[in-house]
């Protein structure tokens, strides 16, 4: 069912020799790849893998200790970690940033505002404007959290929570989207819900894609990438990697054994 | 809604219109006319310090350094006999101490948390033992200014500055638009990265927005109040001294935020008056003042959740 | 109105390091005015007495609030100089009398003097420039000069080494320890390396209780003579022990002066307040003496200001520390004594400066 | 025979609204109970009112028998329950070691059958990471450490909230495993997952919660027969 | 400078340095490792002063006054968590600002109530009193040796006992998450309660030891705050390592800056840590 993919996309993001030591841990060693346009590109590995580790430096939160990141060919490694969101790059995390004081539309009319500007401006009433109280209510709405916009964020539950993380990331409109394990922690229904709307989203822009939802990634991934303790194992359509033993070894376990 | 809340609309009712018909009722006792006056710098004061610790969550022990800057400054480029216009130097003052606060905000603000805290205090006790060790500017005994500024405006002039009762109006208008200023501060979309800032940094770079150059600004902005904060508070008795600068007076402009409820700005207010109006009836009272006001202090930290402000506010908010 | 009480307002420290001198002040003070109650022609006196937590930003208002709202007749404060220069600010030229029980800064009787401004203390000039002459007399010819980094300690250092370089005495070095810090070692190591034939040195308080005992604990005692400003010894010998013996200071006053006055005072003082007077108590009796005076002279009337003015500058004080008169700069012409500290006590050795008036500079009166 | 855990009639509030309405049920010993529910349905509020970390306005939890609804979180932990709450709980200032080392200790018959290293070694990934702090960690990890951290008080009731929550496939069936043994040494357990396909197996009972109430209970067996509405209350 | 001057700075530098150790060490507790801002802190150093003077006049006896001080502080400790700072755990850091201030106020007052406000002075006990000499003019009491010395092995007790041993994890794991230490089955209340207490006592140790070498004046420990932040903050939250070399290091600039830069030495403990958190702007041993 994965349609299969013309490799001649645009590359938006690409790393070269990406490393990351922590102390004496390589958490990321010598990762090369590419990420391409208006695709979905799945990373899976064990625990510890090193991707998150990955997806931080990709969106700028560190420092690669060598390597680089090239953002449409420019090397982006060394700009400031809020230039990455600036050049399109948006990210959801593993566990729940939000603003937990804020009700979930001003969260992400935080997010709209950077993209729409007028942040220097002191006195214009930041209430003003509908454009983008409507910007981001389409964002809830796409993550199903329509209904709650009005919600303090600190009092929805664990999964809504996690659904406002996606639609902040969403509200930026990015080019690239990084997102760490959107599904964890989500009930059927809403992983669901993001599964569908990512089918639709991956289209539109270029998508990292770490989870360890395998029916999701599965589903989802144009591309996957495998990764075990920092190093790169493989990377291939999904039907490649599957039948990989050597995956099935570090990662899935022998086939029945999948939950 | 300008106002946030209800309470705080109430407040502003009740507050700024007794405040402007009070001198009416007290023209003959000058004294509770200039002591509400140094008040209201102190609460002017207080309430930039209130948006710079409650809005921006940037705790600083070191605004008193803008507050003494506020006096030498006025002292160091006012002429010394000749009549200066009170406008341009409130201008002049403004922005030297916002270029102050610019290089110096530019290092503190590369820490955070308590580190700020301790760095904002190292560079305000610099500032501190730079004024008071140094013969020029008078020492630990401070020094006299004997100008007061006119106030004309293209030839217009409405203030006499040495009329307590104008010089109160004065302050009074200065408060009643630091607080308006503040407000739209906050309800603009530059305070709600502030907003976000504060709650979470993390999350806001990772939006894409270079948080440092907007608590930067705060931080100008805060301190080049503060500073007008201390030029009044020279005018009003040609005074000033070094322990403008202490620590000492920076911690009591953060408890009276804190009293008053942090980041609310109009408990600014609260907080600076009822704490000057205990130490004030209390000191006249006992000797033992401090054992009063001790007592006093602890009781409110422990009855008032979110300070006065806060309390007011579970008192008079509707139930939603 | 001559039946209301006279108003006195008092701004003193009552707590924190200054607290001492504050209580001591008050409580002289109120011993004479209590002494002297049946001269004072039926009138009450009335107290507002407001702690100034030696905070100078705070002077101008508390001096304005006793002027304004309490309408006092008298101000008498401050301990500490930059509150001085504040209630200077408020008071100068008003129509109060502000009397100096103790602040030595220099200004208040000098450039700033004023009609309505009386000292009855010292100015910071006065008692550290006789040492010079008597170090020299010693045969001292090489000092190295230590004070707290402050207007009243600066002041004192100078004064000492005006008379003292002016006799053939050389300082060897100026040491000014920022205030209010208490840590000596460091500067003594230094000394004793210099090995000086003397030091002087200006503190007060708990910071002269600290610096005498270092000052022994390190071995300089017996080996080097220690001068001082006599605050070095005051109201602090309790405290300082046996470290304290030996040391010699010059001050306008000392425990054991031997005349009537002084007997009669420090056996009150002691049975009112259980415990020794000391200069602070002095200064702080002599501006009650000098306001009961006052009062006196005018009959209890005390309205109108030029004659209390000029019945205050005519004042004789007769003060434990000797009679003492006022100069037209409205500071205190007065004997300043050498004294030694022994068995806890600051014993006179001779006047060694007799009816010493400062050259109040730049006083216009 | 004493039930193990019995909850009464929870009724919790957080601020003015009500979230649970009347949760209860119970546990036997050695028994493993699944509490399912779709996203904010309760099921954390259920775990922390029977914990005491948010107390409930009315309502009441038995231990073993005792009353337990009025002692303060720490002695009902005393009495061998351990739990790893969802979001983990790391320590940020605590390394690996010593987040084991603080909690380990033998339960109230002074049996100590889980122990620092056996930790270690039913977590590899874990032993290689001792010195990192538990923030460092990456989030399966940290996963490990909470159940770790939980194992080591050897309680007689495990409570886990989302418990395979970001665990890879394979460290998931191995946290299954070791449930499975758990259970089997006669440890109780009380499970908030998602996945059916396992609670189903592995519990005896099973509890579902919709708005703060309990919609269904029945064991294994009668889950299958009812498998379609169980799922529609689940949003499957 | 010569070399022995020198040599003898160093000493002062160091023996400084231990001194404010001791006088920071309960805050490194208190603050650095349980995270609570306790700026009473240097009126527990007072009160301690005040108190072993209190009882040194009435028995006569140093030690005895000693350990009665230091249970009386201990006392005061639990009295101030159980009552007062325990309600704050779960409100804004800035309440414990406030509440701690209220706390200075009484504190003072009860100060000049109790003991007026007169400089008073300990003798140093006979059994330490005494010196080595050092130069020709210079000796060094024993007692400052012998301060020095206790404020080494607090040190060292204070690193094993939060670093090495399951209790000192416990503070640290309750700093971080208390709710969580609660699930894990300890008593976070009693423990907090405790450890706080010790926090005070050893504030009080520190005013008790200071007293025979300096005196006991009102607002000694306001002073002396500021100056146990800065090294708590210089070595980095929560390190009692880190505390120990900024004592060592803010004691010797100290030290070297009042006899080689007397015009910045005021100053020079502010460049110091100014210039260290601009460095390192989490301190010098923040993990
Ligand atoms: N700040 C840090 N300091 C030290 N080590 C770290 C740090 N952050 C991550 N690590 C280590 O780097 C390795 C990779 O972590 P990472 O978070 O990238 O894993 P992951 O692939 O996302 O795993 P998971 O699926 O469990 O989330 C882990 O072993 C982790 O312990
Ligand atoms: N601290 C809080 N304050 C107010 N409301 C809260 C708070 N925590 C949770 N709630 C509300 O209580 C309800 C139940 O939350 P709970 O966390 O128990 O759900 P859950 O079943 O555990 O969901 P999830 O599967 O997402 O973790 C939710 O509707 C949530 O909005
Ligand atoms: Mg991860
Ligand atoms: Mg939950």
């Amino acid at each position: 069912m994965n349609t299969q993919v013309s490799l001649d996309v645009q590359v938006m993001l690409e790393t070269q020799g990406l490393c990351k030591y922590w102390g004496g841990l390589k958490a990321l060693d010598d990762i090369s790849l590419q990420f391409h346009d208006k695709q979905l590109h799945g990373i899976v590995g064990p625990n510890g893998a090193g991707k998150s580790t990955l997806l931080n430096l990709l969106c700028g939160h560190y420092k690669p200790t060598h390597g680089r990141i090239l953002h449409k060919d420019e090397p982006i490694e060394a700009i400031k970690p809020w230039a990455f969101a600036r050049r399109g790059i948006g990210r959801s995390f593993q566990k729940t940033n939000i603003y937990p004081d804020a009700t979930c539309l001003e969260n992400c009319c935080v997010a709209v505002q950077r993209r729409m500007g007028g942040s220097f401006n002191f006195l214009r009433s930041r209430y003003s404007q509908k454009v983008l109280d409507e910007i981001a209510t389409d964002a809830l709405e796409k993550v199903g959290l329509g209904g709650r916009r009005n919600e303090v964020a600190a009092h929805i539950s664990y999964g809504e929570q996690r659904q406002l993380e996606i639609a902040m990331v969403l509200a930026t409109a990015p080019e690239v989207l990084l997102l760490d394990e959107p599904m964890a922690g989500m009930g059927h229904e809403e992983s669901q819900l993001i599964i569908e709307l990512l089918k639709k989203l991956r289209r539109e822009y270029c998508i990292v894609l770490v989870e360890h939802d395998m029916d999701a990634v599965f589903e989802l991934s144009d591309q996957l990438t495998v990764m075990v303790d920092g190093q790169h194992l493989t990377t291939g359509t999904v039907d490649q990697v599957r039948d990989d033993p050597r995956v099935k070894e570090a990662y899935l376990g022998q086939g029945d054994e999948v939950f | 809604m300008f106002f946030n809340t209800r309470t705080e609309r109430i407040f502003i009712w009740v507050f700024f219109p007794l405040a402007l018909l009070l001198p009416l009722f007290l023209a003959e006792n000058t004294f509770f006319v200039s002591k509400l006056t140094s008040v209201m710098i102190f609460a002017l004061f207080v309430m930039s310090l209130d948006y710079l610790v409650g809005r921006c969550g940037l705790i600083t022990l070191g605004h008193a350094m803008f507050y003494g800057l506020g006096g030498y400054l006025f002292w160091m480029i006012a002429p010394e006999y000749e009549a200066v216009n009170f406008w341009v130097y409130t201008f002049y003052i403004c922005m030297i101490a916002a270029a102050v606060a610019l290089v110096i905000g530019f290092l503190v603000l590369r820490t955070s948390g308590i580190y700020m805290i301790m760095i904002t205090l190292a560079f305000a006790q610099m500032a501190f033992y730079f004024f008071s060790d140094s013969i020029d500017f008078g020492g630990t005994d401070g020094l006299f200014i004997y100008v007061k500024p006119e106030t004309s405006i293209f030839g217009l002039s409405f203030f006499d500055l040495d009329n307590p009762t104008h010089f109160y109006y004065l302050c009074l208008l200065s408060l009643f638009n630091t607080l308006i200023f503040f407000r739209l501060l906050i309800r603009s979309r530059f305070g709600r990265v502030v907003d976000a800032i504060h709650e979470n940094p993390g999350r806001t770079t990772a939006l894409g927005y270079n948080i440092f150059l907007f608590r930067l600004m705060s931080y100008v902005i805060a301190s080049a109040l503060g500073a007008y904060a201390g030029y009044l508070f020279t005018l009003q008795y040609g005074f000033v001294n070094p322990s403008m600068l202490a620590w000492t007076t920076s911690g009591s402009a953060l408890v009276m935020s804190i009293l008053g409820g942090m980041g609310s700005i109009y408990g600014a207010i609260l907080g600076t008056f009822v704490y000057e109006g205990l130490h004030f009836s209390l000191e006249h009272l006992t000797e033992h003042w401090m054992l009063f006001m001790g007592i006093l202090i602890i009781t409110m930290v422990m009855v008032f959740k979110n300070g006065i402000a806060g309390y007011l506010e579970k008192l008079l908010e509707k139930r939603a | 109105n001559t039946q209301a009480p006279i108003k006195v307002g008092i701004m003193l420290p009552f707590s924190g390091v200054y607290g001492a001198l504050g209580d001591a002040t008050r409580n002289g003070m109120k011993m004479a005015l209590q002494e002297k109650a049946s001269e004072l022609h039926g009138r009450k006196i009335e107290y507002i007495e407001i702690d100034t937590e030696a905070r100078p930003e705070r002077a101008p208002e508390i001096s304005s609030s006793l002027l304004n709202n309490s309408k006092a007749d008298f101000i008498v404060g401050p301990v500490h100089s930059g509150v001085a220069m504040g209630m200077m600010k408020v008071l100068r030229g008003k129509d109060t009398v502000m009397i100096v029980p103790n602040a030595g800064a220099g200004p208040v009787t000098g450039p700033l003097c004023a009609p309505n401004v009386f000292r009855t203390s010292f100015s910071s000039w006065q008692p550290s420039y006789p040492m010079g002459k008597v170090a020299l007399d010693k045969g001292y010819k090489k000092v190295v000069t230590m004070s707290w980094n402050y207007g009243m300690g600066k002041e004192s250092l100078d004064a000492f080494e005006e008379s003292f370089t002016a006799g053939g005495g050389e300082i060897l070095k100026k040491i000014l320890v920022p205030f209010p810090k208490t840590e000596f070692q460091a500067y003594l190591s230094e000394i004793a390396s210099i090995e000086p034939d003397a030091v002087f040195v200006f503190f007060a308080g708990g910071g002269a209780v600290k610096f005498i005992k270092d000052y022994d604990a390190l071995g300089l005692s017996g080996k080097i003579p220690l001068l001082g400003s006599g605050f070095l010894t005051e109201g602090t010998l309790e405290a300082q022990g046996k470290a304290a013996e030996g040391v010699m200071t010059t001050l306008h006053y000392a425990d054991s002066l031997d005349n009537e006055i002084n007997n009669r005072f420090r056996a009150s003082y002691k049975e009112q307040f259980g415990k020794a007077s000391d200069i602070y108590a002095v200064q702080g009796y002599d501006t009650g003496l000098m306001i009961a005076s006052a009062i006196n002279r005018l009959g209890g009337d005390i309205e109108d200001q030029q004659a209390l003015i000029k019945a205050l500058e005519e004042t004789r004080v007769n003060s434990p520390r000797g009679e003492f008169t006022f100069s037209a700069a409205h500071n205190p012409v007065q004997n300043i004594y050498l004294r030694t500290v022994e068995n806890g006590e600051n014993k006179v050795i001779e006047v060694a400066a007799p009816a010493l008036a400062d050259p109040a500079r730049g006083c216009k009166l | 025979m004493t039930k193990l855990l019995e909850v009464k009639g929870l009724h919790t509030f957080y601020g003015e609204s009500h979230i649970l309405h009347g949760v209860s049920f119970d546990l036997e010993p050695g028994q493993a109970v699944s509490l399912m529910g779709r996203n904010g349905m309760g099921k954390t509020t259920t775990l922390k009112s029977l914990l005491g970390l948010v107390p409930p306005r009315s309502g009441q939890v038995y231990f073993q028998g005792e009353e337990i609804s009025d002692l303060p979180t720490w002695q009902r932990m005393r009495r061998d329950i351990a739990y790893v709450p969802e979001g983990r709980g790391m320590f940020h200032n605590l390394s690996v070691r010593e987040h084991l080392e603080m909690a380990a200790r033998p339960n109230r018959h002074g049996e100590q059958n889980w122990t620092c290293e056996r930790v270690l070694d039913t977590f590899p990934r874990l032993q290689e990471r001792l010195g990192n702090l538990g923030t460092q960690l990456s989030g399966g990890e940290q996963q490990m450490l909470a159940i770790g951290r939980a194992l080591v008080t050897n309680p007689s009731l495990l409570i886990l909230d989302e418990a395979t929550e970001g665990l890879a496939p394979l460290i998931r069936k191995e946290i299954w495993d070791v449930i499975r043994t758990i259970k089997e040494s006669g440890i109780s357990t009380l499970i908030v997952d998602k996945n059916i396909q396992v609670l189903k197996e592995l519990c005896d009972t099973h509890i579902v919660l919709v708005k703060g109430q309990v919609v269904f209970r029945a064991n294994s067996s009668e889950l299958m027969h009812n498998l379609e509405e169980v799922e529609s209350y689940l949003g499957i | 400078m010569t070399t022995s001057l020198f040599l003898v700075q160093l000493i002062n530098g160091l023996q400084y340095g231990l001194l404010l150790f001791l006088i920071a060490s309960g805050l490194t507790l208190v603050f650095g490792v349980m995270g609570i801002l306790n700026l009473a802190h240097g009126s527990m150093y007072m009160v301690g002063a005040y108190l072993v003077w209190y009882f040194f006049e009435h028995t006569g006896s140093f030690g005895l006054s000693a350990l009665i001080s230091a249970v009386i502080a201990l006392l005061v400790g639990v009295f101030m968590e159980r009552t007062l700072i325990r309600q704050l755990y779960r409100r804004n850091h800035l309440d414990q600002v406030l509440l701690t201030i209220g706390m200075i106020f009484v504190f003072n007052a009860l100060q000049s109530i109790l003991w007026g406000n007169d400089p008073l002075g300990v003798a140093v006990p006979p059994s330490l009193s005494g010196a080595i000499p050092m130069t020709d003019v210079l000796e060094y009491p024993i007692y400052r040796i012998f301060v020095a010395l206790l404020c080494v092995l607090i040190a060292g007790v204070m690193y094993f006992m939060i670093n090495k041993t399951r209790l000192g994890m416990l503070i640290r794991a309750g700093e971080s998450n208390r709710e969580m230490v609660e699930c894990l089955g300890i008593d976070i209340r009693k423990l907090y309660t405790i450890v706080f207490a010790i926090g005070v006592m050893l504030a009080a140790v520190a005013g008790v030891a200071a007293a025979p070498m300096s005196s006991i004046v009102p607002g000694m420990g306001e002073h002396i705050l500021i100056t146990c932040f800065v090294v708590v903050v210089i070595g980095g939250m929560g390190s009692i390592k880190g505390a120990f070399v900024a004592a060592l290091l803010v004691g010797l600039v100290d030290t070297f800056a009042s006899v080689m830069v007397p015009q910045l030495s005021s100053m020079m403990i502010y460049i110091l840590m100014a210039f260290i958190l601009l460095i390192k702007p989490q301190g010098l041993f923040s993990s």
